[in-house]
């Protein structure tokens, strides 16, 4: 195996070979080797975070026939980090009321919730943290950090708005989880296993083409997950000041914002690990560096779905929200869920599994599409209904 | 199975440090002048009035309320989405039966209001 | 001591100590954090267990949910947050008493059982945890009744709990 | 390795603060938190009994799900309880809410 095919596997037997010339003992071997690849997988998740700050603010600057960053370096490629420097040195204030520590620990806890998702994404063949047995799930795990961060920041900035705005993202996060995690659970279902590994070594037909529309309620839910437009009520400026972080500054809210971003680029990674097929691709397994690749072209397209429905959305009002949540995506998705239950199980192992489930996926997309426009006509039909109201009279 | 989670550990580990240095590089390179005004709440330059706890409605309870319902239906139904393929056919049927006994709650919530944000 | 006795040392200090922090502080916010950490330390015990599928059900479910829950709740009903002036009843002697005379009987009993001294056997080859618990869920030689009555349970309570919950409404 | 008794220990001790929290709290929210940490112990003694004594049979972690299923709907019940108590009376004491008492 030459280097530029497996670089990851030769540094690998690399460090591997020197530790054990140094005549360690077994378990410290494997803790500092566990430690070089952890350092390696998180300042990889870092590192990318600059990258996608400057390519959001390139791809949203196009979106609006604008250039984007252009001055510092190359096509502005340093920008993100003269935003930094700029950061790193702004005045941290910390209000007089808030509860310091927890007011200190939330930016840091919301980073690390969408970091540690990145110990089981499965970069190529053989490249992976650890493959837990429970990969998907922990995913939902780690989400539930970010949740909590959110409260704790809100709270312990003893502020109303940052109270108010941490209450209704709270609310926003847990609502969208429910259709996110049921969607999960369909390609667990197809692939009969929630090991990351598994999950990606079993699409031989990506699953997007097996469950559509599972995919597409996926996408919706996990950018309301990230709170991005449409969804971004968490801090609607016009209503709430800047939401449950109002009250952070310099680095700390940094923190938070580089959560965000890294946050969305991980959502377009999972969709292509769930539903399309991860690094599977021409020559994948015997190029492992390709397979990554692969994966990277992926994770760009769905987060640029993300950046594409930012810029073109505006932003739906909050009750909206939740009934398209509660009385749409949910709904939808369990009725996917048992239908691919049912459907998978009679038609397992036959030729007539992939049409049938394709053709019950986009059945359900087509019913979910004409109720939605029965219910979005009835509800304007609604509003036309002409209510008197009183006429302002002049002093 | 344990040293599948070893590497979990660790990541937590750093994942904690890895925010914290520009933290603690932002403490000695950041300026500090702190007053009574820029230390006071952000309220548009507004004083706080009244306590911070201002208008709570029971909505956000019954959202978590129905997603905590939601999540324990996800974790029991994991396994049995994992075990798929040693499952006969009534077994999957049984699974199915466990997910519409909650969709009656979900659609008892929709019938009652539950689910308005008003 | 092994890694693995210390980590076990570690995070049992820290449940403890949590609790122990969420039973007396007044700022009700903070016992709930308390009790965040608490329930983190009880899945990482569940690692140790080799029963990683439950530490991540512990962790979505209960940090994910519960805990968010007790926080709303204690938003709604915030007669007394910040500084509740006394947090214990007036009787709180007495089950401090009680509680230290159960837990000392508890540790004594523990300390007298034989059985108490075992160590873990080896896990059967080829165990995969999720699969075995989700055949055990819905085979009728297993745990499919309880399965099914969980769901009613679930279903009652979501019932129950909108009812109670909700102010009265006007209409009905 | 760590033997069973220190897993049964700690449950005993979680599960001893957990009850003096139900019994001398005021707060109705801060005893269902200390009924969380009771029903916490009993799921330590729960699957540390399964690995120790019978890690064949997964009956020890079907009951810890099941803790799970119940734990999570006493807390939404109670909960609920507590904020419509709150509505009437205004207070979330325990040792205020005493309508029943002779």
């Amino acid at each position: 195996m030459s280097f530029w095919q497996d670089p990851i596997a030769v540094i690998g037997q690399l460090i591997l070979d020197l530790l054990h010339s140094l005549n360690l003992p077994e378990g410290w071997i494997v803790f500092i080797y566990t430690l070089i690849s952890v350092v390696a997988v998180a300042s990889f998740g870092l590192l990318l975070v600059i990258f996608l700050i400057w390519l959001e603010r390139k791809v949203a600057a196009r979106f609006q026939d604008r250039v984007g960053p252009n001055r510092a370096g190359p096509f502005g490629l340093l920008q993100t980090f003269a935003d930094m420097v700029k950061l790193v040195t702004k005045e941290d204030v910390v209000p007089e009321k808030a509860d310091k520590l927890i007011f200190n620990l939330a930016p840091i806890l919301s980073l690390i919730a969408v970091l540690l998702i990145w110990a089981v994404v499965p970069f190529a063949p053989g490249w992976i943290g650890t493959d837990l047995n429970v990969g998907v799930l922990y995913i939902a795990a780690v989400g539930s950090f970010g949740i909590l961060s959110v409260l704790m920041a809100g709270w312990s900035s003893n502020n109303k708005y940052a109270l108010l705005g941490a209450f209704r993202a709270v609310a926003q996060l847990i609502s969208y989880e429910v259709p996110m995690l049921l969607t999960m659970m369909i390609p667990v279902l197809l692939a009969r296993g929630m090991g990351m590994v598994q999950m990606v070594t079993v699409q031989d037909t990506w699953f997007i083409f097996l469950a559509p529309a599972a995919g597409i309620i996926f996408l919706v839910s996990s950018i309301a997950e990230i709170g991005r437009t449409p969804f971004d009520l968490l801090e609607a400026e016009s209503e709430l000041v800047a939401g449950y972080h109002t009250e952070y500054t310099g680095m700390k809210f940094g923190m938070f914002f580089a959560a965000e971003f890294l946050h969305a680029f991980t959502v377009g990674v999972l969709f292509a690990i769930l539903f399309l097929g991860g690094w599977r691709g021409p020559g994948a397994e015997e190029i492992p560096i390709l397979g990554m690749f692969y994966l990277m072209i992926k994770g760009f397209l769905g987060y640029f779905v993300v950046m594409w429905v930012r810029s073109t959305l505006p932003r739906i009002r909050i009750d909206h929200m939740m009934a398209f949540n509660w009385k749409f995506l949910t709904p939808v998705a369990l009725a996917l869920l048992i239908l691919t239950a049912l459907l998978d199980k009679i038609f397992a192992g036959t030729a007539l599994r992939l049409p049938a489930l394709l053709g019950a996926n986009l059945v359900v997309l087509a019913l979910g599409y004409w109720i939605s426009t029965l219910m979005s006509r009835r509800q304007a039909k609604e509003r036309t209904k002409f209510k008197k109201r009183p006429v302002a009279k002049p002093a | 199975m344990q040293n599948t989670w070893i590497f979990v550990g660790i990541f937590a580990a750093i994942a904690g440090v890895f925010p914290l240095l520009p933290i603690v590089a932002a403490r000695f390179l950041a300026p500090s002048k702190p007053n009574t005004i820029k230390l006071d709440t952000y309220e548009c330059g507004m004083e706080t009035v009244g306590d911070t706890w201002v208008q709570f409605k029971v909505q956000y309870y019954i959202y978590a309320l129905v997603f905590l319902i939601f999540d324990l239906e996800v974790a029991f139904l994991f396994p049995w989405a994992v075990a798929f393929d040693m499952l006969p056919l009534f077994a999957v049927v049984e699974g199915i039966i466990f997910i519409l006994i909650l969709g009656g709650g979900l659609l008892y919530a929709w019938r009652k209001g539950a689910l308005e944000w008003s | 001591m092994t890694v693995e006795q210390g980590i076990f040392l570690f995070i049992g200090f820290v449940i403890l100590f949590s609790a122990f922090m969420m039973v007396t502080r007044s700022n009700l916010i903070h016992a709930a954090l308390y009790l965040v950490l608490v329930l983190f330390g009880v899945a990482v015990l569940f690692v140790l267990l080799d029963a990683g599928f439950l530490a991540v059900v512990q962790i979505i479910v209960y940090i994910g949910a519960i805990a968010i829950l007790m926080i709303f709740a204690v938003m709604l009903t915030r007669g007394n947050v910040t500084g509740e002036a006394i947090s214990m009843n007036s009787v709180f002697g007495w089950g401090l008493l009680l509680c230290s005379l159960f837990g000392f009987a508890l540790i004594i009993m523990l300390g007298q059982w034989p059985g108490a001294a075992a160590l873990a056997p080896a896990l059967p080859a080829n165990w995969n945890e999720v699969s075995e618990l989700g055949v055990a869920l819905v085979s009728p030689q297993g745990y499919v009744i309880p399965f099914e009555v969980a769901s009613v349970l679930l279903l009652a309570a979501l019932i129950g709990a909108i009812v109670v919950a909700r102010p009265p409404q006007k209409d009905e | 390795m760590i033997p069973l008794s220190w897993y049964l220990y700690l449950a005993a001790g979680l599960f001893a603060l957990g009850l003096f929290g139900a019994v001398a709290r005021r707060n109705a929210v801060a005893i269902l938190m200390s009924v969380e940490l009771m029903l916490n112990a009993v799921n330590i003694n729960l699957v540390a009994f399964w690995r120790y004594l019978a890690p064949a049979e997964i009956g020890g972690q079907v009951f810890a799900i099941m803790v799970f299923a119940v734990a999570a709907a006493e807390v939404a019940v109670g909960l609920a309880l507590i904020i419509s108590i709150y509505r009437g009376r205004k207070t979330v004491a325990a040792d205020e809410i005493n309508l029943m008492k002779w």
